[in-house]
Parts: C-alpha cells; structure tokens; sequence
C-alpha cells in the first residue's frame, strides 16, 4: 500500500488523521491531529493490516510564525511498506506533543534529538534531556531564529572572516 | 652460608680481592655484615640483569608482534631498533611522578616495590648453571626448600598489586586489583600441584637437585607419559600466573584501560613493566629446569658452566617467545572463564596427573614396561 | 565435566590453529612503508595540495564560490595590463577539505589537485598557502608581471614614504587621526 | 555458570545465589566507561552501575563528536554539502556519498545513467568490504587479540589504494556525486580490483581461523548480548543488527533501489550456530559473510559493466534548484539503513535535511542490552553494534 491507500484505509477506522498531501515532488504524507496522535500511533502499530512496527526517524521542522512539524517515517516489517506521518502544532514559544516511546521504543532518542535541537518537548518522555548538545546548552540550535552564542562556559566563540 | 651457594662465596671472594689491595681482610668484618654486603651485591647484580633482560624482552615482545602483524616493529633506534627500549626507558625515567588526588600516598608508592621485590627475590634460589668441578648448581642461595619459596615469595606480588589497585583511588584500578586477587590466587593451586609432580621424582624441593637429576639428557619430561600433560598444566597456569594474555585480565586494556597500573606513570610504571617480564622469566626458568633439564643439552654441552647457562637461557628464551606467540593471538577470556578454567579444567587434571605420577613411580612402570617391550 | 573437558580441547586445538596463521605471518615480509624515507607514489587522480596553472587564471572566483568551506581567498583588482593583477589567491588549508569541488566550476581548468600530501606545520598561519608562485609563466609574461610587481611596490613606498613625511611634518595631526580611528 | 542474557532477579538474595556470590553481596557502583576508554569505539561514554562485575544499568551519553551537519545542509546548497557526507560515517563515506546524491537526485528528478549505476555499486559494495574489515579487526581488538586489527588493516590499505585511484581520496571520498560518480574508473582499475578480490577471499578464510572459531572468541561472544526479534524490530536496529536477529530482511533485496534487483547474492542471517540466534557472535558473522557477498555483487557488477550504457555522470545544471517537496531515501549502509531526510522550499539550500544514522539507532538498545552483562561482555556487545561515533552524533 502507498501512503495514499494507507489514509483511504485508515481515515474512517481511527479518529484523528486529519488528512493527505502531496508535494509537487517527492513523498506524500498523512497528516494527524495532534491530540489523537498517540492513539492513532497505537494503531497504526498494532492494525493487522498496516503493522508499523518500526519507527524509523523523528524529525522536526520549524516554519516560523505558522507551525511546527514532526514527522515520522514509519515502516512495517511484516508488510514492507513505510509511510510518513506529520503532526503540526502551533507556533508557540513551548511546542509539545504526546510522546510515543512507550508504541515504539526506536522514538525515544529520536525524540530527545528533536527536543535537543529543535526544542519540542515530548509528554511523558522518561527521560527528556539534551541528547547531542551539553545539557547546560542555551536555545535550540535547528530553530530558524537561532543565533549561535558567542561564548560557551568561557570558550570564545570567533568567526575568522579573513585569514 | 657461603659455603652452601656458589655466587655468594664468589662474591665473598671477590671482596676479599679488593680489600686484599688495601692490605686487609675479609675476616675484620663481622659476619652478619660479611652476608649482608654479599647479600646486598648479590641483589644488586640480580636487579640488574634482570633490568638488562627486560630491555631485551620489550624489543623482543615489540619485534615479534610486529612480524605477527606483518609490520616491522621497532627499527629506528639503534641496529634493528634494539636500542628503543633503551631510549624508552630514558623517557620513563624523565616522565613526571603523578600520584592521583586522592589516592593513598604511602601505599600508592610502596606497591610498584612490593611487586617486584618478590620477584625478584625468587630469582636467588633458581640454579643458573651447574659446576661439575664442585657438582653443586651455580645459584645465589641453594635452599633445600627452594621451589617452596619461590611459590611462597612470589606471591607477595598480589598484596602489591592489590596495595596499587586499591591505592589508585579509581575503580578500574581497583577492578584490576580484584581480578588479580581472584586470579593468581586460584591458579596457583594448579601451579602447585604441577609443581608437585617433578619434586615428587626428583625427591627434592632444591632446584639444584632437579637440575643434578636430569644431567646427561636424563630431562624429566621424558621420564612418563604423564609429564608433558603436566608440563601443560604447568605452562597455562604459569601464563595465568603471571598476568599474560589470553589470562591477562588485571590489566585488560580493552576492559579496563590498564587495569591496576592504570595511574601509574613513569618509573612506578616501568616498576610493573619490569615484573611482568621478570615473572615471565621466572615461569620460563621453573619450567626449563623442572621438565627440560636445566642447561643440559642431552650431555652434549659438556661439562663448561658458561654453555650450560647458554643453553638455559635459550631455553627460557623458546619459552618467552611462545609466550608472545601466544599473546599476539589468542583473545582474552573472561573473568569468571578465567575461574572455571582454573578450578573446573586445570585443578581436576593436575590432580589426577599427580596421581597418575605417584602411581607410575610408585609401582616402577618405567622398568616394567621396559622389560615387557625388551622381552616381546 | 565432561563438556568442560571436551570444551578445553577444543580451544586448544582452535588456538593452535590460530598460532599457524600469526607464525606464517611471521615468516612473510612486513606490508608497511618505511615513511620518511619510502614515500608512497600517489595516484595521478590524488587530492593533495592544488597547484594553479596562473597564465590560465582569469580571476573569475568559481572555485572561492564553489568551496563549502570558504578556504580560498581571491582578491585581484580588474586587469590594467594582462591578466595577472593579483593581490592575493590565498588557499587555508587548515580548512580546506580536499573535496576537489573548486576544480570542477573552473571556466578555464586552470585550478587542479596536486600529489602533495605532507604539509603539517607548526603554526596555523603556515598552512595558509600563497597560490601565486608564477610558476609556468613564460619568461616575456614574467617580465610584464614583474613590472606590475615592482611598480606596485614603487607605489606602496612613495606612499608610505609620503605618509612617514606627513607624519613628520605634522605629529599632532597623526595623534588626532589616531583618535578618530579609534 | 551465569548466563548474562538472562535478567537478574530483583530479590537481592537469589541474585548472590545466582551469581554465586552467596552471603557475600556487594555494594553498588557508578562508573564511567568512556569518554576515554578504549573499547568505546571513538568518544561513547556509558555510565555504567556495577554491581561487582555484573552491569545493572547502563545509560550511553552521546553527543562528543556533535559537529551540527544537519544545520550545515541547511545552510550550504546541495553540491556543496556532498562532503560533509563522508564525516558523517567516515569508516563507508561512499555509501553516505550515496544515500545523499540518490536523495537530491529524487528530489530533482534526474536519471542516473545505467554504467553510473553500476559504478556506483561498485564503488559502494567494496566499501561495504572495508568498513566490515574495520568491524571485524577492532571486534578482536575488543575481545583482546590485536592481530586480527592489523591483518584486517594489511587488506584495507589495499583498498583504500584502489579507492584512492579511482577517485584520489583514501577516506573522505567524495566520488559518488549528484548526478552519477566524479570519475569514470582508470585503465587497469577492474583487473586490480578483481586481482584484490581474488586474495582477499583467501585472506578472508584465515580470518576465521584466527579469530571466528577460536573457541576462546566464540565463548566470549556466544550467548552474549542476545537481541530478540521483537527487541530487534521495536528498536528499530537495522543491518547487520538486525540480520543477525534472524530477521531476514536487506534494503537492498528488499526496497531494491539503483540496479540491486539484477544482482544475485545471499543475504545472510543469524542462525545461532554457536549459541542463541541474535547474540554478538551472529552479528559479527553476518558481518563476516556479507564481506563474502559484497565480492561477489562486484564481480558481477565488472560483467555487466561491459555492455553498460551512458556515461559515468548525468548531466546535472550548475545552479541547483529542486522544486518544492520533500522525500526520504534509505539505502543499505554497512551498519543499517542510512537515510536522508530532505525539505526543499525550492530554493538553492535545503529547507530542512535531517540524517537517519544507522549507528545512532542501533546504538539506543544498549540501555536495554547492557544490565545483567559482565563488564566484558559490556565491551563485546557495544563491539557488535559496530557503531561510528561519527555518525551517531554527526
């Protein structure tokens, strides 16, 4: 199945997805309402006939002043089919979305990932810290409206425009 | 006391030859300092060739895992490199004396000592040579409880590499510490035991009568079928004893960084360096003299004592050299394999050679098989 | 027991085996490089050091463009006499990556990836290289750029030597500039 | 004896029982394995707590090689990131090359010329064979013996020849471009690379007499870290993990992308011939046989070669500006699947690039894979995920 037959299949049986795009080129996606994400998380697991069992990668995505994404490639052992689901969230300071660490044990350094560089906090994260940045690092550095420090802890921070 | 050892009463002579310059004698020492000062020379002189032979070994052990790796080793300094150790121990010696905050001063200090002070202590009571002139062995001090001894002095070795471990104030080091508690203690039971089985034949803890037993290629090892088995248990145990690999789990560098030496730098450093090879050597002698006949060539060497310390040496030199071969392939094993080797595989069979041995001897086999193979 | 026993025979007989391939290995001649004194010989595709065909440089800065770590530095001004008005053409080689994307843009193919690869240095300002060694220029090109050269460095020291007389003249003004600058 | 894949048990006396230390328990500790512990592959560090010997939590710390390429995609047009590929996984930069070209090429909708193709799977196979080189010398390294390292070195530096014909780099490439490869491959290229191939089958075979069936190597990794399927899947490991769980499944066969389907080869799988199917030892023989196999794909690769279409590179315009979409493309690294995640917003840069590195994801389960393991098999089993710091932190 193609991620467009995957939301004709799945758009009456589970509340929450909220629709299908695609893109002038490229994949397509389905996208999911935030607040149900966990449950159709859980379903798209466990659904005999789609059986995403594996969680491939988490992404966040940052349009200022309109959204936040996270996207996440999902992808079916038993099936081999994969499919890309999007959640969007409002473009506020403190994004958060309900954690799926506990549907696919794979999301959870993905996620500190994106709560590391992209500062989305994941609800009911075991354990919601910095992954690559030192955990006393400052902002989120894949943000659009990051500006790199000048300093960290003393360390001095210079661009060397000309040699 | 001199009249019991060779060397001692060389030196004693020696002494006697110097102040002889200056118009005295030996005899306005007392005797306690006579021992002492021979004593003291004797010690220095072992130190010293021990110190030379490990140069040697570091080269040989660097040149041969080289080779085993198909690259060179070290060819740089000196003809074939043979000099890089020396210049390594220059910087050794050059290197800054750390001590960890936090560790044990005292202990930290004194353990490097400890460590191969009991080693080398060992080495006074391994026969280096035999003089048929006076038929005694040429050694520094001929125990009539020799092998005794050296198991006995050379465990004090554990305390110091305990003492390092634990002093270090890390807990690799004190992993190391326990590893080697647990390790060297546990195999010398099979150590012993193999031990038994030539001092059972010979009939004497001196390994000066071992060696006086197996001259004219009468070698121990050819006396029953049981002795190379034995001369295996031995050879493992005694790679296990002293802390080479597959068993060299106290300093295990991909397990715990260095193990007990982990913080150790410069001359304490090169302390533990020096016992390793000095162990080596020790379990290389023990074994050349208990199963392959000391320096006796089957009588080949004569009677010149100088040929017969050439054969030993090179003898101990076949045995390091299998050492190495041995370290530059086998993986390590680990810990609690390590224990089960030793308690479940090497302990059982000992026994059961010991045994065998005491059987063998004690019903003669050796004539009676050779009566029966005569006869047929 | 019996496992145990049968286990260790079959380790020995395994490490055995083993000790036959490190012993051959042993016997066989060693692969490495004596370096220093052995140097490899490179490949004609080899990324090293870029050399510059200059006489062929039209100073159109692709290749500065084109390199995603910024290490080449052009600056030329617009050619009086000839092509070789140069101030600088700068490679940083404590940055440059060797991904030769700054050979494929050339317009003219003048820029190429050398065979040299040893060039450690002591201090970071040395791996800064000056491309501009006017090697292959021909002898009547070398003269015309000799003559910009030294009627450059004319000007700089009439310059300078009018400022240092400036200077002279007037040391308070100096201060005063000073100031402003500041 | 302890079988360290079995779980402890939480009442403190059956554990003394169980690892027979009696009446004699021990007290906890925290310790640190890394940042500059050898074994750790680079700069991992595992806080450890240790009861004895025996781990009873593991927590890996990452993030000390973090150098932001993902910002950097972001930043820099679609040519210009091409390098910054091979930093990632530095050990099979070609196969990193690859996944990011195939990536913008989709992206971009460009056809690959079918002998750039087979170049590409070429070039890509025999660096399978010299990052598995890598994984299996510091395997030994790992497990105590440092000769298999430098026997395993002799034959890479053979390869890192051949690359360094081909395309002049010995390890940060750079030949797989967007479009097809940098270079066609020299004259007398194919006969060196077969002629290596030929010697290195032989090599290969003395490998596992020195180190795949010493016993000694087989007990410290039979058995050892043993990675169930449904662990397998739920964390999503991929590759040689993955493989050697006994889950039959390759990008390659399986999503087959470039010309993968017309190759023929075996896929191997953990069987569990020495212990447990899923432990160390059958992800560092799956390692082992894919060598094997990745020969074989390049042999065929040579044949085909021969009567291959079109040039080396397709044309590709100097400015690069794909429409705007977005797609990801996973390809079979040596470590798992490797994917490239791209935003386009139709402009020069990417909007968003996002890297799934295989050795970040097969390095999460060792929170779950570590406790109940000795120390050593601690080592062992961080040794069998073969992971390369580079990419885990990127």
């Amino acid at each position: 199945m193609n991620t467009k037959e995957i939301f004709e299949d799945i758009q009456g049986r589970v509340s929450g997805v909220a629709g299908y795009e695609e893109p002038e080129v490229g994949d397509a996606w389905i996208q999911v309402d935030p607040d149900h994400w966990h449950s159709v998380a859980r379903f798209l697991r466990d659904d005999d006939k789609l059986r995403f069992d594996m969680c491939l990668l988490v992404t966040g995505l940052d349009y200022p002043d309109e959204k936040w994404v996270v996207v996440y490639h999902l992808h079916s052992q038993p099936h081999n089919q994969r499919t890309i689901i999007k959640v969007d969230l409002p473009h506020d300071d403190e994004p958060s979305l309900d954690s799926v660490h506990d549907v696919w044990p794979a999301a959870n350094w993905h996620e500190r990932e994106t709560l590391d560089l992209m500062g989305i906090q994941f609800r009911g994260h075991p354990n919601p810290t910095r992954i690559l940045c030192p955990d006393d690092w400052v902002g989120y550095p894949l943000r659009k409206d990051y500006e790199f420090p000048t300093e960290y802890r003393g360390i001095p921070y210079e661009r060397n425009e000309k040699i | 006391m001199f009249e019991q050892s060779i060397i001692l009463s060389a030196i004693r002579d020696a002494i006697d030859w110097v102040l002889g310059l200056v118009g005295q004698d030996i005899s306005i020492l007392p005797l306690p300092v006579q021992v002492v000062l021979c004593g003291l020379i004797a010690a220095g002189g072992l130190m010293g060739a021990i110190a030379f032979a490990v140069l040697i070994y570091v080269w040989m052990e660097r040149r041969i895992a080289g080779r085993m790796q198909a690259r060179r080793g070290p060819n740089r300094v000196g003809p074939y490199g043979l000099l890089q150790t020396v210049a390594d121990t220059f910087k050794l010696l050059r290197k800054e004396d750390i001590i960890p905050t936090g560790a044990n001063r005292i202990l930290f200090a004194f353990a490097p000592m400890l460590v191969l002070a009991g080693v080398v202590a060992a080495f006074a009571a391994i026969p280096i040579s035999w003089d048929a002139d006076k038929g005694e062995p040429i050694m520094i001090a001929d125990i009539d409880l020799g092998i005794f001894l050296i198991t006995a002095i050379v465990a004090t070795e554990v305390i110091g590499v305990i003492m390092a471990g634990w002093a270090s104030n890390n807990k690799w080091s004190l992993y190391g510490a326990m590893r080697e508690a647990a390790q060297v203690v546990s195999y010398e039971i099979p150590l012993g035991l193999s031990l038994l089985v030539p001092v059972l034949i010979v009939g004497d803890l001196s390994l000066g009568a071992a060696t006086e037993d197996q001259l004219g290629g009468n070698w121990l090892i050819w006396r029953n079928p049981f002795m190379w088995a034995v001369f295996f248990i031995f050879y493992v145990a005694g790679l296990a004893n002293c802390k080479r690999a597959p068993f060299d789990l106290p300093e295990a560098e991909s397990e715990l960084v260095a193990g007990f030496h982990t913080e150790y730098s410069g001359l304490r450093f090169s302390f533990f360096f020096m016992e390793e090879y000095a162990s080596m050597t020790l379990i290389s002698a023990i074994g050349a003299i208990y199963f392959f006949g000391a320096g006796d060539l089957f009588g080949l060497q004569g009677s010149s004592s100088l040929i017969m310390f050439g054969v030993l040496l090179f003898k101990i030199l076949v045995s390091i050299f299998v050492m190495m071969w041995i370290r530059w392939t086998l993986p390590r094993l680990r810990i609690d394999q390590v224990m089960t080797l030793g308690y479940k595989v090497l302990t059982p069979i000992a026994f059961f050679l010991l045994l065998g041995v005491t059987v063998w001897d004690l019903y003669d086999l050796n004539d009676k098989l050779w009566e029966l193979f005569s006869r047929s | 027991m019996v496992e145990t026993f049968k286990d260790f025979g079959f380790a020995v007989k395994t490490a055995i085996k083993g000790m036959g391939i490190t012993l051959k290995t042993f016997f066989e001649k060693p692969v490495t490089l004596q370096y220093p004194e052995e140097r490899p010989e490179v490949d004609s595709r080899y990324r090293g050091i870029h050399f510059l065909e200059q006489e062929k440089c039209i100073s159109c800065k692709v290749c500065a463009l084109a390199c995603p770590v910024d290490c080449i530095h052009i600056e030329s001004e617009l050619p009086e006499k000839g092509l070789y008005d140069w101030d600088r053409f700068d490679i940083d080689y404590g940055l440059c990556m060797f991904c030769e994307l700054c050979c494929f843009p050339c317009p003219t193919n003048c820029i190429h990836m050398g065979k040299e690869f040893d060039f450690s240095r002591f201090s970071r300002m040395d791996l800064v290289r000056n491309m501009l060694t006017w090697e292959g220029v021909s002898p009547a090109q070398k003269k015309e750029v000799d003559g910009i050269a030294a009627e450059k460095a004319a000007k700089k020291a009439a310059a300078a030597e009018a400022k240092k007389k400036a200077a002279q003249d007037e040391p308070k003004d100096t201060q005063d500039e000073k100031k402003d600058g500041e | 004896m302890l079988n360290p894949a079995m779980p402890l048990p939480d009442d403190p006396l059956d554990r003394d029982i169980l690892i027979g230390a009696g009446d004699i328990s021990t007290d906890e500790m925290y310790i640190n394995m890394g940042p500059q512990h050898p074994s750790t592959h680079g700069v991992l560090r595992v806080l450890l707590r240790t009861d004895g010997e025996i781990v009873t939590e593991a927590h890996p710390h990452i993030g000390y090689l973090h150098r932001c390429a993902e910002k950097i995609g972001e930043c820099l047009d679609y040519i210009k990131f091409q390098p910054y590929t091979d930093r990632m996984d530095y050990l099979a930069a070609m196969n990193n090359n690859l996944g990011y070209a195939m990536t913008v090429e989709k992206l971009a909708g460009l056809e690959i010329p079918e002998r750039a193709q087979l170049l590409r799977v070429i070039i890509v196979e025999l660096n399978r064979i010299a990052s598995h080189l890598i994984a299996f010398g510091t395997y030994g390294l790992d497990a105590g013996a440092l000769t298999p390292f430098f026997h395993a070195w002799r034959e890479r530096e053979e390869m890192l020849t051949l690359f360094e014909k081909i395309c002049g780099a010995r390890l940060t490439y750079n030949y797989v471009c967007i479009g097809g490869v940098v270079n066609d491959m020299p004259e007398g290229w194919e006969d060196m690379v077969l002629d290596f191939l030929d010697r290195f089958e032989k090599r290969w075979k003395e490998y596992n007499d020195l180190l795949t069936y010493n016993r000694i190597f087989i007990r410290r990794t039979a058995d050892i870290g043993v990675i169930t399927r449904e662990d397998c899947v739920a964390y999503a490991l991929t590759g040689p993990m993955m493989r050697g769980s006994g889950i039959d499944w390759d990008l390659r066969r399986d999503r087959p992308y470039m010309m993968y389907d017309r190759f023929e080869y075996d896929i191997p799988i953990g069987e569990g011939k020495m212990g447990t199917v899923g432990d160390c030892w059958d992800r560092y023989w799956v390692r082992m046989v894919e060598m094997k196999e990745s020969g074989k794909i390049v042999r065929q690769a040579f044949d085909m070669l021969k009567g291959a279409e079109g040039t080396h590179k397709a044309k590709v315009p100097k400015v690069f500006k794909p429409k705007k979409g977005e797609c990801y493309v996973g390809i079979e690294n040596p470590r798992g699947e490797l994917g490239f995640y791209i935003v386009s917003d139709g402009s020069k840069n990417a909007y968003r690039m996002r890297v799934r590195g295989p050795s970040f994801c097969n390095l999460s389960i060792l929170e779950k894979l570590l406790p109940g393991a000795m120390i050593a098999d601690a080592v062992m089993i961080i040794g069998s995920t073969d992971i390369v710091l580079g990419e885990v932190d990127r």
